[in-house]
C-alpha cells in the first residue's frame, strides 16, 4: 500500500484538519468531535442540513458544506459511520431553529448512530427529520438485504434539498422535497479496480486482470457479479439499463444524468461513459436536460465509476439550478 | 467448587482481556470483514476497546454493573459503523442486568440483555449471518449451565459462541452490509459473530482467573 | 491494462465528445480539426486565450475554457501536442479581434506546434502572442535540459490570464500578466504510481512495492530520483523544499498554494498534504492567503500529486479572485 | 550496375516501406519512449506514415518532390508531439532538395536539407540522444558513397543511421523530453533515432528494389 499520509490512523483527521486550512472562507471544522459546518454558523430561521457518514467518499460530505447545501456534515472514521455524539453536535451547529433534516446513506451503521443521534437531538428540544437515500439498484430491495445502499443520489438529495431549505422552505416541505429525489434517482457502479483502506493496508478485495466488479458499493462491498473486462460501452449499457428499468423512464421525460468516478478513473473517461449513457437515453427518447460528470462520491483510491439518473420535473430542475456554494459544487457562487 | 459471584474485579478484567483479545485479532477481524463488507470491524473493534479500557482506567467503578455501563458508552462514542451502536446497546442493556454481582442466573441474565438489546437495535433474527448467531446460542448455553455456577455459565457462552461463529460460515446473510453480496456472502465467516465470541471468551477467561 | 474505453484509438474523440454533450451550455466542441471552444463563440473586442497540448490531463485544458479563462483548448493525441492546423482553427475561433494570446507548455512538441501555428494565424492577420509556461523545478533549467516542464501552474496561468483578458485588458498586458504569473509560480510532483497510455496499454514506468517517483512529469516521464515510500510530510517536503528555495520567498509575503492531484489519489491524501505545506509555509511566515485542491492538471490515472506555489500581489489576487464559468472551475457565475 | 536516378516512384515505394516499418515496430518505439519519454513515439509515427499512404493514394505524384512534400505536410498535420513538426520539416525541406530526380548527389542533397530542417526546428546538436544522432552520420556517409550513385549512397545512410541509434544508448540526453532524466536517460536508446533508422532503411530498400 502506497498513499500520502503520515499514521493510517490519523488519516481523517489530518484531511479534515487540511480542508479545513484551505477553505476557511466556506468551512469551519470543528475538531473535537469532529465536523464540519459553514463558516458562518447556522442561519437564523433556515432549515439545518446534517448529513455524514464514513470518510473514504470525498468530496463527500464536507465538500458539500456551503450555501445552497449542507450545513454541517460529519467524517466517521474510514469507511465507519459516525458515532451519533458528533452527529449531535452536527445537528446543534446546523439549527437555525426551523429544524434539523439529516440525509442518511442507507447502511445499517449510519441508520443507527444516526436514529440514536437524531434521540438525544430531540432530548435537547431540536426537532429532526431524517431521510434516508437508497438509490443503489446493485442491491435487490427486499428481505433478504439491508436493503438498498445509498451512492450517488445522495450527492442530488443534498444539493436539491439545499436549494429548498435555502429560499426559506419549512422542515416538513424540505423533507418532502429530500422524499422526492429518493424515490426519483437511481444509481448503479462498477469497479475496475479495487480500494485500499490505510488501516486494513490491503486491497478491500482482488479482481483478476481482466474482471470487472459490477454493482459494486462504495466501501468496496462485492457486487452483483465478477464480468470479464470489456469496452465502455457494454460496462455503460449494464450500469443504465437497471437504472433505467427500476425508474421505468418513459419518453418524453426529462432527467439529470450523472456519471460519477469512484476516485482512480480519470476524467476522460468518465466522459466516453457520459457519451455513450446520453446516446442509450436519447435513443429511448429521454431528454437528459442537466448533467453533473466527475468524482462527486469515491470510494478512496477505487477505479470504476457510476451512473445515477434523476427524474426531473419542474421544481427539481429549479432546485438544482438554484446557487450552490460549496467547496466541490459552485455555481453562481 | 467455582466462584459464587463475579464482582467488579471479572468485569474489569474482562474488559482487559476483551481488548487484548480484539487487538491481537484486529487484522483477522478486518481480513473476514474485508470479505463480506468494508474492512473496518477490527479497526472499529479495537479502536472501541482500547478506549473502554482507557475509560475505566480514570475510573473506579464499584461493580460489574458500572464497569459494563462505562464500556457501553465508550463503545457507542467511540465505535462507529454497525458495530458500534449493536454492542453499545448489548453491554447498556447487560449493564443494567449485571448490577452489583453476577452469579449463574446473572450471566444468564445478563447475556439475555445483550441479545434482546441486540435485536432491538438491528432486526436480526439468527440464521441471518450476524453477531446474533454467536450471541443467541451463548445465551443458551449460560441458560444450561447456569446450575454449575457463573464460571461454568460464561465458560458454556463463550464455546457456544464459537461454535455460532464458525457456523456463519455456510450462511448466506440477510442483515448487514455483507446481504449484499447475497449468495456469495457463503462460505465467509462473519466478523461479528467473530468478535462475540473473542469477547465472550475473554470473559469466561476472566472468570476463570478469578 | 482495465479502462473504462471503448477503441484505444478512440479515446480523445469519444471523451471529448461526451464532454461537449455533458456542457452545451459552456462550450462547443468541434470536431475536425478538434477544439473545444466557449459556447457562444469569440467575444467580441476581448483578448482571446487558447491554450492545449497532448490529452490526458483533464480538465485542463477544455475544462477551463469558459467566461473568465480560455476561449479555446486544442486537445492533442494521448500525451501527443496537436498538430498546427487545430491550434489554427481555434485561434480563429477564439479570436475577437483583439488578438489572441498563445499559452503553451514548455515541451519542445508544444513549442514546436504552437509556434507554427503562430505563424500560420499571423499569415491570416491575427496578432498573435505566446506565453512559455515554465514551472517544474524538478528539472533543472539549464543547457542540459529542454527547459522546465509547463505543469501545475499552467492553471493559475489560464485563470489569471483569463480574468485579465476579461476585464477587457489589451494582448500586451494580458501577455504581461501572464508572464508575471509564471515568474512567481513553481511546481514539483511526486508520483506513487505510473498511468498507463491506453494506447501502449501498459504502464509507462516500473514503481516498486516500495518506490515513489520524485519530481514527475505530468506525462509520466521520470523525475528526479527515486525514493522508498516516506510518510505524506516528508514527501511534502520534498516537493516544497525545492519550490520554496527557488522561488525566494521571503516572510511576510503572501501566496496561493495549490495541491494538485495526478488522477488516481483521494482528495483526502491531498488535503493531508495541502495541512502540512500550509504549516511549512506558516512557519516561514509566508501567509497562505488562496488556495486550490483537487484534480486540476493530472496524468490519467496516476497516484501523485504536486504542490504549486505562486507568490501573490494585490493585481494577481484579484483577478484571481475574479468570476470564472468554466466546467472545472467556476466561481460567481 | 547501379540505378543512376531514382524517381517518384521509389518516393512511394519508400513511403510505403516506411509505413509497414514504423507499424511493425509501432510497440518497440513505443517502449523506446516509455523508458525514457512518454511512451507515444510509435503510435504518433504509426499514425502518421499511415495517412500519408493513405493521402498518396488519392494522388498522382510526378517526382520525389512532390511525394515528399505530401508526406511532410500530412506528418505536419498528423503526427504532433515533437516527432512531428521535426519529420514534417525534415521532409519539406528534403521535398525541396530532391526535384524531380535523385541521383547520388541527389541524396546527399536530400539529406542535408532534412538535417539542416531538424536543426533549424530543434536545435540540437549531435551528442544531444535526438533523432539528430541518426540523420547526421547517415547524411556524411551518403556523401561518402555519393559516387557510386544513389542506391549506395541510401544503404551507406541507412547503415549510418542504424549505427547512429545505436550509438545514442549510452548518451545523456540535453533534448527533448529525455533530457528531463539527465543521468538517467543513458542506458536506454533514442526512439526519434531508431525511427529515423527505421525510415531510411526503408529509403534503402526502396532504392534496391528499383
Ligand atoms: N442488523 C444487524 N444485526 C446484528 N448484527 C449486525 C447487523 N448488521 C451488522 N451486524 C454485525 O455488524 C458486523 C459489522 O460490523 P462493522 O464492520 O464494524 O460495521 P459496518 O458494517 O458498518 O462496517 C457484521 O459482521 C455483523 O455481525
Ligand atoms: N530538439 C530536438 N531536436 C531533435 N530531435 C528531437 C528534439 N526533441 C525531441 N526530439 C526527438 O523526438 C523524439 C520524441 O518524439 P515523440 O515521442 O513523438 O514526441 P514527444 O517527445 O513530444 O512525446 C525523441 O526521441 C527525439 O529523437
Ligand atoms: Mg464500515
Ligand atoms: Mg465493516
Ligand atoms: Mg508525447
Ligand atoms: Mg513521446
Amino acid at each position: 500500500m502506497k498513499k500520502l499520509i503520515n499514521d493510517p490512523g490519523d488519516v481523517v483527521t489530518e484531511s479534515v484538519r487540511g480542508f479545513g486550512l484551505a477553505h476557511p472562507e466556506t468551512v469551519r471544522v470543528n475538531e473535537d468531535p469532529l465536523f464540519v459546518c459553514r463558516a458562518g454558523g447556522a442561519v437564523a430561521g433556515k432549515v439545518g442540513l446534517v448529513s455524514g457518514g464514513g470518510s473514504g467518499h470525498e468530496p463527500l460530505h464536507a465538500g458539500y458544506v456551503g450555501q445552497g447545501m449542507l450545513d454541517a456534515a460529519v467524517p466517521g472514521a474510514m469507511f465507519t459511520s459516525p458515532t451519533p455524539e458528533p452527529v449531535l453536535e452536527a445537528t446543534k451547529a446546523a439549527d437555525g431553529g426551523a429544524g434539523v433534516l439529516h440525509i442518511v446513506k442507507n447502511y445499517t451503521g449510519d441508520v443507527l448512530n444516526f436514529e440514536t443521534a437524531a434521540e438525544l437531538a430531540e432530548a435537547e428540544d431540536i426537532t429532526v427529520r431524517s431521510v434516508v437515500v437508497a438509490d443503489d439498484v446493485a442491491v435487490e430491495d427486499s428481505l433478504y438485504t439491508a436493503g438498498r445502499r445509498g451512492v450517488g443520489g445522495t450527492v442530488l438529495v443534498e444539493k436539491i434539498a439545499g436549494a429548498a431549505a435555502e429560499r426559506g422552505e419549512d422542515l416538513e416541505s424540505v423533507a418532502t422535497i429530500a422524499e422526492q429525489v429518493i424515490e426519483n434517482v437511481r444509481s448503479m457502479g462498477a469497479a475496475l479496480s479495487s480500494c485500499t483502506v490505510p488501516h486494513a493496508g490491503q486491497p478491500t478485495f482482488d479482481l483478476g486482470e481482466n474482471e470487472i466488479e459490477i454493482g459494486i458499493g462504495i466501501h468496496g462491498e462485492p457486487g452483483r457479479e465478477r464480468i470479464p473486462a470489456a469496452p465502455a460501452d457494454e460496462i455503460t449499457d449494464r450500469l443504465l439499463n437497471p437504472v433505467l428499468e427500476d425508474l421505468s423512464l418513459s419518453s418524453g421525460e426529462k432527467v439529470l444524468l450523472f456519471v460519477n468516478g469512484m476516485g482512480g478513473t480519470p476524467l476522460s473517461e468518465l466522459y466516453i461513459v457520459y457519451g455513450h449513457a446520453h446516446d442509450v437515453l436519447a435513443a429511448r427518447g429521454v431528454e437528459v436536460s442537466r448533467s453533473l460528470v466527475g468524482n462527486y462520491i469515491t470510494s478512496l483510491e477505487m477505479q470504476g465509476a457510476s451512473i445515477t439518473v434523476l427524474r426531473l420535473d419542474e421544481t427539481l430542475t429549479e432546485l438544482w439550478d438554484a446557487p450552490v456554494g460549496t467547496v466541490a459544487l459552485r455555481r453562481g457562487l | 467448587m467455582a466462584t459464587d459471584t463475579l464482582g467488579h474485579a471479572w468485569a474489569l478484567d474482562w474488559m482487559e482481556r476483551a481488548r487484548a483479545a480484539v487487538s491481537a485479532e484486529r487484522i483477522a477481524l478486518i481480513d473476514l470483514d474485508r470479505a463480506i463488507g468494508d474492512g473496518d470491524h477490527g479497526e472499529n473493534m479495537d479502536r472501541g476497546f482500547t478506549a473502554v479500557t482507557a475509560k475505566l482506567a480514570t475510573q473506579a467503578p464499584g461493580s460489574p454493573g458500572e464497569v459494563l455501563k462505562t464500556a457501553a458508552t465508550t463503545l457507542m462514542s467511540t465505535v462507529g459503523g454497525a458495530a458500534g451502536p449493536l454492542y453499545g446497546t448489548a453491554f447498556l442493556r447487560a449493564s443494567k442486568a449485571a448490577g452489583d454481582a453476577v452469579d449463574g442466573d446473572g450471566v444468564v441474565a445478563l447475556l439475555d440483555a445483550a441479545v434482546e438489546g441486540i435485536q432491538a437495535r438491528g432486526k436480526a433474527e439468527p440464521g441471518e449471518k450476524t453477531m446474533v448467531d454467536a450471541w443467541v446460542p451463548a445465551a443458551r448455553a449460560a441458560r444450561e449451565a447456569a446450575a454449575d455456577g457463573p464460571v461454568a455459565a460464561l465458560r458454556a457462552a463463550a464455546e457456544a459462541a464459537a461454535t455460532g461463529a464458525a457456523e456463519t460460515e455456510p450462511m448466506v446473510a440477510t442483515k448487514g452490509r455483507a446481504s449484499y453480496l447475497g449468495q456469495r456472502s457463503a462460505g465467509h465467516r462473519d466478523p461479528g459473530a467473530q468478535s462475540t465470541a473473542l469477547l465472550l471468551q475473554a470473559a469466561a477467561e476472566a472468570a476463570e482467573a478469578q
